[in-house]
């Protein structure tokens, strides 16, 4: 299991062949990127900075990942989440699991990213262009992410 | 009772701080919880009341576990306040 | 939309890259390689060989992406499967998915997936390895494939 | 009525087919289904008999779309026949 918090990018095609070739009985690659988008509530986006809470996040993403691994039969999690400044279209975090089928990986992806998503102590600002205006804002937290993780408590 | 304090993102940004360190007198504050440390803090000026006990939701977090309000502090506790997060 | 039947290997990170790269409003990417297992049954495999259907390949495939792109709102879809002889850890498919949000791109890739494996006209037959005796054999389908098929069927 | 027609996978091994065209008398063929037709072919001797009506599951297609044993044959018809799927 690998867990790496880095500001500079990272080749996720290189990431996600390292992984896969690791066992030879692997028979699924599950992956999630998540990148920039150059547009949130309406406004263009130019550029997005994200911050987080050093020490906080490993040990989160380290639990979120013990728990994944307890629940689905699942090889190895690769998880590699930026912070700093980005553009739209840049990469901001990697989520990729291995399994020797699929049901366990897609389950398990998905779970590591709502879960990252609610629980590890990472915090985005962005600036927008409103006309001729640039504005910063912090982005604001979304129910839809409480609620993406609720469905995992549910009895399984 | 020492304890270190972390603020991040709009609180880091609003209250100007982004770590502290914090010493209480321990007959005073004996079963100190995150609620009565943020209540503590909030009495520094109108905006450390409005950013740790205002409408927005403030997440706690003590020696890097989130926790709720309730959480009982202890003598070198690394505590840390944040809004909801919004990584990913 | 790219579907595409080939016998030559495929570089997933730069195909990943390219589908990522095509909207800037792009938020989410989910991907699957399936990638060839050294054991199967219990038996060691040497050798992958898949043939399909020409043409008709095409168009179950086609099908099965259309129903995807109806039923979630997701940007684009590629996919690639190889056909002819594999090794083990070599790749034989790619399924990736672009939305705006990640709810909708990895229910989209999973259905994608789960359709492929019980409607798609491939078959894989292997050879294996039992102690000194090498031995051919067609794969058979799995039960547990109909079953993850079915549960799409239910109201959403 | 004319009708083209492949095997595939054990299908295809065993039979020693892959494709054949296949001409069948319209009067004596009229309203012919998937089903019909494999009982037609399996006449042709004990194997093919065991391959299409056998305890192996077969599964058709009439012009690239998956059909069942009831679906009606047109003139002109590409029909294949094959076991279940085991892609991806």
């Amino acid at each position: 299991m690998t867990i790496r918090i880095q500001t500079q990018d990272f080749d996720a095609g290189l990431e996600i062949k390292q992984l896969r070739h690791a066992r030879k009985d692997t028979g699924a690659v599950v992956s999630f990127i998540g990148q920039v988008r150059d547009i949130n509530e309406g406004d263009t986006v130019s550029l997005l900075t994200l911050e987080h809470y050093p020490g906080m996040t490993e040990k989160a993403l380290q639990s979120i990942t013990d728990q994944a691994k307890s629940r689905w039969d699942i090889f190895d999690v690769l998880i590699i989440h930026r912070v700093g400044t980005m553009q739209p279209s840049d990469q901001i975090v990697l989520v990729a699991v291995i399994s020797a089928h699929r049901g366990e990986a897609f389950k398990a992806c998905e779970f590591i990213m709502d879960y990252l998503k609610t629980e590890a102590p990472f915090w985005k600002k962005e600036v927008t262009q409103q006309g001729d205006k640039t504005a910063e804002r912090w982005v604001e937290a979304k129910i839809t992410d409480d609620e993406a993780r609720q469905r995992w408590a549910k009895p399984y | 009772m020492k304890i270190k304090i972390f603020y991040f993102a709009r609180l880091k940004e609003t209250l100007k701080f982004s770590t502290e360190d914090l010493e209480l007198p321990d007959d005073e504050y004996a079963g100190l919880t995150v609620l009565k440390l943020k209540a503590h803090l909030a009495k520094r000026s109108d905006v450390w009341q409005q950013m740790l006990l205002g409408k927005l939701k403030v997440r706690g977090a003590i020696n890097h576990e989130l926790v709720d309000d309730s959480a009982a502090l202890s003598d070198g506790d690394e505590v840390a306040f944040f809004p909801p997060v919004t990584g990913g």
